[in-house]
């Protein structure tokens, strides 16, 4: 591994803001937010906060739909974003994400088609659930990924439940990035709760990419910790659908104290730093929240503009 | 007698009318069965899904009712299968907007190609998906895609507005020997006040609409969760004496041209309502069945037919904008007015 | 003179015009690329299609111009998301009815999902295809499916009926900064008779009706392979000295309403002809925004408007059946008598 | 191998007849029969014969489109029907075919979860070509037939060509029936253009989806001989995207006079035998011919009995 000192407590710092944007985006949402069902993504924050590390400003990604708040981690965009309504910027790589599952991999992978028609060396990372990885217009992207060799990585985050169907009940599989054969192109697992692990994987796919290598297809492993979602504010989902002590095994695996471990191990913080980050946290999210927030938002008459004949 | 009515009726929510009559119709037979996205373990994002399927795997077992991936196409592409097997497949689809993902299935399969292919015999499928308006969910789960689906040639297309009208409409739906699809809508599952339904079985035929409200100077159209909205519209325009009459479709196809025909008559308005955009929408076909089962009537009314729907425009993620986009209680009401005393513009 | 004019125009089919658009545009735009299946192989079954794109790829190469595999899906989200990258992608779909497998991808994600995103840039898309009826080749081939787009909030559609016609909005349809839907006919691309197209450059504006005949006695509202076959009725009409106004509407969306108010308003009479199917088909909007535009005018109509469409039932695979469910000039001629003279029911 | 002489008979008359099918249906065509563009599939002949041979009456097969003609040889259909209009017969296991490629296989494979409901033991066989295999459907169908474990082979029909795109052209594998694996399921490749081995690896694949033991995917290699489709009667599509000589090396293994010559070796086919067979099918096919032509047809009132509401 060559990661600079500074590049591995910023990703700590990066997963530990993405952890609490969950709670603070919660809790704006319990207060009438208008944005459909509220989802998070506990538990998977190694995964984006590594691909963002990878990624220049003019790369695309698309994090996966609980993931999207993380976007702040991508170079080219910041916290205060996050609370501005509208991430959407071609120029910094975002094209949204499709609330009907798997349909925006097609679009992400036609950035990937842009790029190399163009003839830059821009990259395109899309990740997508491993429910989602069952619809056929994933399955359509990558068959054209392949065979034009387009600059594209598919991340399957596979946390191991798609609603509340566990992923084991339903397939059984040795590997799942044997997939990717099925494409001619790579595969490779990772256990994407070792932020490390994943940043290394990312980071030889993503340089095969711009190299005009082609795609590749990382599987990265992990757990959902957060509900399916949050049915309306306050009402939290009844989980009958999780084996009896599971959650709490499997927040024994959760990634941040984890990575906390690695960098004490590494002698790269101490307690006092952890403190420290959790307090320099919460104050730049809390900046961030009413900056964001005052920026103007898209109003009715600037909405209506979108119509394309008479409304 | 009013205990003889208790003794009858039990009080119960639409989930719970659904709920039922899927217990009664996979009892009284086997060969009706189900599968779609987390319909056992019951997290689907459908408002009040969890109540209509609860139970179901417990009394029918993993044979009959089954969990899918997310795998929209082949939710209906097997449905289709099993059900030219012999079998009568229901097919969940979360929502109305999640169709736009398996749409050849439904409209190019489902209810088209078995004409195509003269199947001799039947095809007993039946779709059931929620519209999810009125939440600013956007219009991935907002959508409501009755006119597309209308224009398929062979697909019945169900939309109820209360829980009494969607059991027996549903028990229909699983008997009917064609491709049925059914929706349920998010106003109308989450409403708080229960109903009474009959202990006793009933069915409600396809193409009869309801009048759910009588009045004599204006007659609303619509049907799906824009009855309540009518409803409430009607109460509000009786305040002024304003006598607005309330058809409830409740099947979009077969139409019960006759019914709406009978209302405008007598009212000489007619007010088409619907939460889909209105562009290439439910009215302008409801409009032209009035039109050529009854020219005279139609030559005949006070001002010409006028349509209320949703904007031109995506659905937003944002409630304050959702509620200036699709037709509100107010837009109902003013529309109304405008008809009965108003410019009579025809200005919908 | 004539030898002016004939210094200023080429005769060409359809085919030769779109494949000169197709010349021009990228020519003047390096932006402009385009795939789908077999665009370069020319073994498209899309009748003409080979003459579209022939020696693009000669002269443009393979960077801009690419064949596909069979996937229509990302055929148009890999459009959509170069367009937003600042590509302007026109996307190759064989027919309308392979346009039921890739529907998300165009109706939701290209004509709504950039709205909802409130994308702030352009999304410059064309998607086309080539509607196949007239020839029994099913449902899947030959359906006509420009009512399921109108209802998608975001897409222009295009249906023109001539090669000059097709060349002149093809060009402003690559140069529209929004998605667009544009449709050949397989019975305008087989003509045998070749349209003098200027040599100079022209563009044809959406939204403007073309009045491709004048008459006096009845208006038929009609766009895409339709329109020859109501030329041929008017002709037919013409021999018993009733005049036929043929509005040829070109683009569905944007519609141009106020032409056909002004041509009803001289006739008095408006029959509304296309090929797809009845049901929620495009005819009922177009009687609507009639309606709605000129609620005088339409109440002042010597006789309802009526539609003329085809059947609600699928498309067969054989001809002798689909001719009976398809309008022909016989049934156009039929129901236009009708209004002028007959007993005016109105029932189309 | 065991197949008796009595059925690697059958398969090379079957294989014969399939071929003289193609020329008479033609024939029909350009006299001007209703049936949208006309395909034939020379040369792919062996594979829709070695499973038709591997299934019961009550089994499921959907040949691959240019195949249809073919079903005369599973048990249940006989060669008139070819002629009369509709083979559809859900009882004989056709449920007909979708002509928007792909759409079909999602159908076929509800037919195998009815009969794993049902508890019988009916198997689905369900074909298509390496083009149509690049549909977003069949991907959801295979992902539903693994999770399940559903009584279905996929038979990918790999002639090479999609259209006038050559299979290499576009794709770069080692070995097709890797996808499999992106499944969790089985998967073989077998040389389609030998029906003896083609036969063996349909009856292995057949038994153990019978058995209960869930679905797999055979990679069937062949051959286009036919062109794309014929455009309209008469006039045959210029082909000019084949390589110069490669038609011409491709008929050297013709899986018909490669068959014959196997059945020579084995000593079952004496020149005299193959001219017999010529001489009987060409009289079957005539046969056939008046018999199916005569049954009656769907006429116009029947036709739009199917309308659900009114005309
Ligand atoms: C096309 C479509 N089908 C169904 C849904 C409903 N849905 C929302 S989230 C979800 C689970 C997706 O699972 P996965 O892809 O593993 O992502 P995860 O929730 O685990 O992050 C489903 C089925 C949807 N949004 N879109
Ligand atoms: C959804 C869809 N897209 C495109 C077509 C047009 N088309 C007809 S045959 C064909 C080639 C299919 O190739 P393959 O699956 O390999 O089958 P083969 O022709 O080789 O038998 C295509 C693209 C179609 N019929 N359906
Ligand atoms: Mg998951
Ligand atoms: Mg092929």
């Amino acid at each position: 591994m060559n990661i600079s000192n500074e590049k591995l407590l910023r990703m700590y710092r990066q997963m530990v803001t993405t952890r609490k944007l969950y709670d603070t985006l919660y809790e704006l949402y319990s207060r009438g937010s208008s944005m459909g069902n509220f989802v998070a993504g506990e538990g998977e924050e190694a995964i984006p906060v590594a691909i963002c590390a990878n990624l220049r400003r003019d790369d695309a990604y698309k994090p996966n739909f609980r993931q999207t708040s993380c976007l702040f981690a991508k170079e080219g965009y910041e916290l205060a974003d996050i609370f501005s309504g509208s991430l959407f910027d071609a120029e910094r790589g975002y094209l949204g994400f499709s609330l009907a599952l798997g349909e925006d991999v097609g679009v992400y992978t036609g950035f990937a088609l842009a790029a190399q028609m163009r003839r830059t060396d821009q990259v395109c990372v899309c990740t997508f659930g491993e429910g989602t990885a069952s619809k056929g217009s994933i399955h359509e992207a990558m068959v054209i990924a392949a065979a034009w060799k387009l600059p594209i990585v598919f991340v399957l985050q596979n946390n191991q439940y798609c609603g509340g169907t566990r992923f084991s009940k339903v397939y059984d599989f040795e590997d799942l990035s044997d997939r990717a054969r099925g494409y001619g192109i790579p595969g490779r697992s990772v256990d994407g709760n070792d932020v490390i692990a994943t940043h290394e994987v990312v980071r030889e796919f993503v340089d095969r990419a711009r190299r005009g290598d082609g795609p590749g297809l990382i599987v990265a492993e992990t757990y959902r910790l957060s509900p399916y979602f949050e049915r309306s504010p306050g009402e939290r989902v009844i989980e009958q659908y999780r084996p009896e002590g599971e959650l709490e095994e499997a927040r024994k695996n959760d990634p941040i104290p984890r990575y906390r471990r690695t960098l004490t191990e590494m002698g790269l913080l101490t307690d006092e730093d952890v403190e420290r980050i959790e307090e320099e946290v919460d104050k730049e999210i809390a900046r961030a929240m009413s900056d964001g927030r005052q920026r103007p938002r898209v109003d009715y008459e600037q909405y209506v503009q979108y119509a394309v004949a008479e409304l | 007698m009013a205990e003889k009515v208790e003794a009858q009726v039990t009080m119960l929510d639409c989930g719970a009318a659904i709920n039922a009559a899927f217990r009664e119709e996979m009892r009284r037979d086997e060969r009706v069965v189900m599968w779609g996205e987390d319909v056992i373990t019951m997290e689907s994002p459908t408002a009040g899904a969890d109540l209509c399927t609860r139970g179901l795997f417990e009394e029918f077992g993993g044979d009959r009712i089954r969990d899918t991936p997310v795998v929209e196409a082949a939710i209906i592409e097997t449905a289709i299968g099993a059900g030219l097997a012999g079998l009568r497949p229901i097919a969940h689809v979360m929502s109305g907007g999640f169709q736009m993902g398996c749409f050849d299935p439904i409209f190019a399969r489902l209810g088209t190609a078995y004409q195509e292919w003269k199947h001799p015999g039947t095809l007993p499928v039946v779709v059931m998906a929620s519209v999810l308006g009125g939440a600013a969910k956007g219009a991935d789960h907002a959508l409501s895609p009755e006119s597309l689906f209308m224009h398929s040639p062979g697909l019945k297309v169900v939309m109820p507005s209360t829980a009494y009208d969607t059991k027996g409409l549903l028990k229909t739906a699983i008997r009917d020997d064609f491709p049925v699809m059914f929706y349920t809508h998010r106003e109308v599952m989450i409403r708080e006040e229960k109903e009474p339904i009959p202990d006793d079985e009933y069915l409600i035929p396809f193409g009869q609409a309801d009048v759910k409200r009588t009045g004599a100077d204006a007659t609303i159209v619509t049907y799906s969760g824009m009855v309540l909205r009518a409803l409430a519209a009607a109460e509000e325009l009786a305040e002024d004496g304003i006598g607005a009459e309330v058809v409830d479709l409740r099947t979009l196809v077969p139409m019960d041209v006759d019914t709406i025909v009978e209302s405008a008559r007598k009212t000489g308005r007619l007010l088409i309502v619907h939460e889909a955009m209105k562009r290439a929408g439910a009215a302008g076909e409801i409009a032209m069945r009035v039109t050529e089962a009854a020219p005279d009537v139609v030559m005949a009314l006070k001002t010409p037919i006028r349509r209320l729907a949703a904007a031109n425009v995506a659905l937003p993620t944002s409630l304050r904008i959702e509620r200036r986009l699709v037709p509100q209680v107010a837009d109902i009401v003013a529309a109304t007015r405008d008809m009965v005393e108003g410019s009579n513009t025809g200005n919908g």
